[in-house]
């Protein structure tokens, strides 16, 4: 499982493909998003935690897609279904993948989401960590099984986003909430429920992907 | 509370879901009429073929 | 064909029947092929040869039936079934943005074996693959790349090796090298399953053929060398009679 | 299954009494909301359709997951019909809540809890129909919608968590799923319980039906194959 892992990151290292897509793309509904606030209006400042969570969600769906794309030519998708290892351990090993890169996309995204918003860096930073990591484990277990799933239907690009984005709704939700608490300087107490609501999401889908895979990519 | 002006949604509401419900029978009724024909078609030619 | 007592039949199917929807791809057959021994699978295009091979690789389950890799269920030992087994099909399963190497060395980790590099520098070298052996295998002509594949199904040493129309598009001197490195494997005690549309090529290695009819076992018997030209016009009449 | 003719027999005749008992009691026996007047009837239907939708969610879960398990087209079928049937009460629910928000609160759409949770049903359950249609073949668009379904349901409670911590007021008149119905009139409360056993009644008929289409859709592709 291991082995997959490492060499989607070599892959990823070597050709930056899904990590630059990742970038841009936030980068893009960041912007586009901000569009949307007359900057000089307070209500920019309320709306600060649901547009990062608009790029990181969209960003992330539309990077998503990518992740399973390399296991497309050659092939490549048999060589694994055919190693001496269980289906559920090559879902993991791409949802972790899929996992490192979005959290790597966040570590440039957020910051750029301070410099638009002019919000205190370090603070912010060290508390949306929690959240949004919890938040993208989440989404990248129901995300990359989605993928496989969507992978098999005609209309790809379209399927993923409208068979993952409604089931993905509590994380999205938890997360903006979860957010805007600790923006406003709630102490992680105080968002303890939806901390665990998204930790319960994470786990549900990992889960029901482990089990899930074998049934997505058989013939 | 102006009484009168309400009634049109409560009609509306039962309305809404009256035409909802008839819609989606008469286009279930007409499909399974048109299957149900087709069947029949089909044993006739099947029939009529003997293999 | 009983299974010798000494070791178990390298691939046993026993009415394995394969469906999608309506259409039968493959019609209760049964079939063992010993440790060690080499079939050839015939049958016009569409006769279930493909769905065949991918139901021995487990990439398929059967819709019916039981498909036995070394004495393992395929379906409750999966994973131990995989490790004894490999697939060369039309494809190289390799990775293009990788080496050949980097492609080798990760197939080497996960197949788990604790002599991976050793392995990889042997078969690289068997295989003439020093020149290219670090650069992508994006860039390599259809002729090396089906040369790493073939290193890649050699790694873990299978005892079963599943072959899918190998020789397409391959030039002369490439199908001759992949004839006499099969043929070292077989001698090696690897049982060999190849379906092919190059009889010749295909009779110097296997002395067994059997043939699929509509998805149905139409026929299984000996062959010699010299019978390529009575399989073919069988294959084009698609009965069963006795070949010489 | 139940002896066929005899559900088909005694079905209809049953769900028409039914109705017609849920409609004379709605719109003649049941007493005036004292607060929002004769328009308040809509909670009735607007419950029934409440009822019906998350029977056909849990059906669509269950046979989901049998499908799966067993690979039998019967569990397809069911899975398929419920969800459409789902859809449908679905999409009544929520046009009947709007309908009947309007008056109240003078917005067409309000944030509550359950009609958000049942908007977010309706997106997962329209994306199950549109995988089917758009999948490769259609064994394989069985296999991954089944998955979807089951996703769906083990997701319901997480959903139903996060959007009622998310939307955590809530109107007192409204069923609150803890408390009882919030109907003081016992006349009320069987009014409410006749038109949703009416409209659950509705629903059975409906799915039968449904999974009867099916059978025949499957008979025709049987017998052109056949023919072929």
């Amino acid at each position: 499982m291991l082995a997959i892992l490492l060499k989607d990151l070599r892959i990823e290292l070597r050709t930056k493909e899904t990590l630059a897509a990742l970038l841009l793309l936030g980068l893009l509904i960041l912007v586009v998003l901000s569009f949307a606030f007359d900057p000089m209006s307070p209500l920019r400042e309320a709306a600060a935690p649901g547009v990062l969570w608009v790029a990181v969600v969209f960003a992330g769906t539309l990077g998503m897609n990518r992740s399973l794309l390399r296991e497309r030519d050659n092939d490549c998708l048999q060589g694994l279904l055919l190693a001496p290892v269980d289906r559920g351990a090559i879902f993991l090993a791409k949802a972790l993948a899929n996992f490192l890169f979005m959290a790597a996309a966040q570590v440039v995204l957020v910051p750029l989401f301070v410099f638009f918003f002019n919000l205190p860096l370090v603070t912010t930073v060290t508390r949306l960590a929690p959240v949004v990591l919890l938040g993208l484990l989440g989404f990248a277990a129901v995300g990359t099984m989605f993928a496989a799933v969507s992978l098999r239907t005609r209309a790809r690009e379209v399927m993923l986003p409208l068979l993952m984005l409604p089931l993905a709704a509590p994380l999205i939700i938890a997360g903006i909430q979860a957010s805007t608490a600790l923006l406003a300087g709630a102490p992680l107490a105080a968002v303890a429920h939806w901390l665990n609501l998204l930790a319960a999401f994470d786990a549900v889908f990992l889960v029901v992907g482990w089990l899930a895979f074998e049934y997505v990519v058989e013939e | 509370m102006n009484e009168s002006a309400h009634l049109e949604y409560l009609i509306a509401a039962y309305a809404v879901v009256w035409l909802g419900v008839l819609i989606y029978v008469t286009g279930l009724a007409r499909r399974s009429s048109a299957l149900e024909r087709e069947v029949a078609e089909l044993r006739e030619l099947l029939a009529k073929r003997p293999r | 064909m009983p299974t010798t007592a000494r070791a178990p039949a390298a691939l046993e199917l026993q009415q394995v029947s394969k469906r999608y929807g309506r259409v039968v791809a493959l019609d209760d057959v049964s079939c063992a092929v010993a440790a060690g021994e080499a079939v050839l699978l015939l049958g016009a295009n569409g006769a279930g040869k493909t769905t065949l091979l991918r139901c021995a690789a487990t990439l398929l389950r059967p819709s019916r039936g039981t498909v036995r890799i070394g004495g393992l269920d395929a379906a409750t030992h999966g994973a131990a079934a995989r490790r004894r087994l490999a697939v060369l099909g039309h494809e190289s399963f390799l990775y293009p943005d990788l080496s050949a190497v980097e492609n080798l060395t990760f197939y080497a980790r996960l197949y788990r074996l604790r002599d991976g590099a050793a392995r990889v520098a042997t078969l690289i070298d068997r295989l003439g693959l020093q020149g290219w052996a670090h650069r992508p295998v994006r860039a390599l002509s259809r002729g090396l790349q089906q040369r790493c594949a073939l290193a890649r199904v050699l790694l873990h040493e299978p005892a079963l090796l599943l072959l899918d129309e190998p020789f397409t598009g391959l030039d002369v001197t490439a199908r001759e090298q992949l004839c006499t490195v099969l043929g070292e494997v077989h001698r090696r005690g690897a049982a060999i399953v190849m379906s092919t549309h190059e009889l010749a090529i295909g009779l110097t290695l296997c002395r067994r053929a059997i043939m699929l009819v509509g998805g149905r076992l139409g026929w299984d018997g000996s062959v010699a060398p010299g019978d390529a030209a009575a399989l073919e016009d069988r294959l084009r009449g698609g009965r069963a009679q006795a070949v010489a | 299954m139940r002896s066929p003719d005899l559900t088909d027999r005694i079905l209809p005749p049953a769900v028409i009494a039914i109705m017609l008992a849920a409609l004379y009691l709605v719109f003649v026996r049941v007493p005036t909301d004292a607060f929002q007047g004769p328009v308040q009837r809509i909670f009735y239907v607007h419950m029934a359709m409440w009822l019906s939708t998350f029977t056909a969610f849990a059906i669509v879960g269950v046979a989901s997951l049998l499908y799966l398990v067993k690979r039998t087209p019967h569990w397809d079928h069911l899975g398929r019909a419920a969800a459409e049937l789902g859809l449908l009460f679905c999409t009544l629910g929520l046009a009947t809540g709007s309908i009947w928000a309007k008056p109240i609160w003078n917005t067409w759409w309000t944030w509550d809890p359950r009609l958000t949770l049942t908007l977010i049903l309706w997106m997962i359950y329209a994306a199950y129909l549109l995988l089917r249609s758009l999948a490769n073949e259609p064994q394989q668009g069985a296999t991954l919608a089944a998955i979807l379904g089951v996703s769906g349901v083990v997701d319901l409670y997480l959903i139903n968590r996060a959007v009622y911590w998310w939307r955590s007021i809530h109107p007192a008149v409204i069923v609150d799923r803890q408390g009882g119905t919030g109907l003081a009139d016992p006349l009320m409360r069987a009014t409410l319980i006749v038109t949703m056993l009416a409209f659950f009644l509705v629903f059975l008929w409906l799915l039968r039906l449904r999974l009867r289409a099916a059978r025949l859709q499957d008979a025709v592709d049987d017998l052109r194959a056949e023919l072929a």
